[in-house]
């Protein structure tokens, strides 16, 4: 099933769009693999995950750790530690 | 009452505080309010902060985190408002209100409503000097503030 | 900035809250606000508070106790006003802020404002209720409170 | 010499007014004496003063405690513990 994915801040202009939709293999069964896939898709991909360690995530708008998993999710979003306040 | 609202429009300090101190039982309201800074170090002043969010998520961890705060204390209200968009030095960006019938509560509250939104909201800044723009990275001592009140 | 104020005018909480944020490296802004709680409990509501106090050493009080906060920490602006004389309900009778660089500061420095306000200025509340009027006793929890400061 | 004294809320009230002149003999050294010989002077006085814990002082518009000394004062002023903020 297809899974909406958004992108915030730097890792939305180095992939180059704020949200797509995608179709992962059935063997991406995490948050970690979904990366992991992400950035096989294109060199922007690529360049925008590339600092795992930089990452945080959300799986229908709840904040995850990367071992969370994907199954039924409908939204993922990937995004930089967040500065707000 | 638990007032959540994220806008591009200017915060009307006036008008929130004012439903703040009406709520019941507002014997001390707490505010933090925090300004886009004009002299930001030595990359030079900032002419515009962008604040970008991800909407839905923001409202629903902002909701989220007033909730947990009237558990925690006995608050006559919350109120969190945050700015979004464009916006210049010396600015509202974040507006946190706690009320509560002693100073205590209303005072630890506010602290504990703005150390967790730091850490816990979905906002990402981007500072533009110029023809440059840069996102301002994540403070350790934000994710040791937010720490303290787990 | 230093901003002391002792005044029976209602308090303009806009006004100070502009002088405050203009205050030169006010990034953080913390404010504490009391009002006249409506609900003062088993003897009944409260129709009017009468604050009394000590002219001239009141002022002395609150600049020494702005000091002292400017000396523990770095802050762009400390503001007190106090009103004194009768009120309301609902209205309000002290407001403190205190504007700094980052949010710890301001946050301290405004529980320390309110915390020693208490304890070290001389006030005095006086509940009227109908046709009857009595002095406020103080609260062992102030004394407590302005102790974790010293 | 003569000092200013001052009086706030219920001491005021008791004492029958907020403010007075007063002479005290050369013996009269510290706060608390000068209470002591206050309260000689009227049934007004004796009241207001009776309950000494629950007096604070101040001499010339510092805060002091009952042993402070009174010598040189212009003003003392006596009053119930705090109730502001």
């Amino acid at each position: 099933m297809a899974i909406r994915m958004l992108y915030f801040a730097w890792v939305r202009e180095r992939v180059g769009t704020g949200e797509e939709l995608v179709d992962p293999p059935a063997d991406v069964t995490t948050v970690a693999a979904l990366v992991d896939w992400l950035a096989t898709r294109s060199a922007g991909h690529a360049d925008a995950l590339a600092e795992r360690g930089r990452l945080r995530a959300a799986v229908d708008q709840a904040f995850v750790t990367p071992d969370a998993p994907i199954a039924g999710a409908r939204e993922v979003a990937i995004f930089p530690p967040v500065t707000g306040g | 009452m638990i007032r959540i609202l994220v806008a591009p429009a200017p915060i009307d300090l006036t008008a929130e505080m004012a439903l703040v101190e009406q709520a019941s039982g507002a014997g001390a309201v707490a505010t933090f309010t925090g300004l886009v800074r004009a002299d930001a170090g030595a990359a030079g002043d900032v002419d515009v902060l962008e604040l970008e969010h991800y909407p839905g998520a923001t409202e629903a961890a902002l909701t989220e985190l007033a909730q947990e705060a009237t558990t925690r204390w006995s608050l006559g209200a919350v109120t969190i408002v945050h700015r979004v968009g464009p916006m210049r030095p010396g600015e509202r960006i974040v507006f946190v209100a706690a009320a509560a019938p002693h100073r205590g509560a209303a005072l630890d509250a506010c602290a504990y409503l703005i150390d967790r939104l730091k850490t816990d909201a979905p906002f990402w800044k981007r500072e533009i000097r110029g023809e440059s723009a840069a996102w301002v990275e994540a403070r350790d001592a934000d994710a040791a503030a937010a720490d303290r009140w787990r």
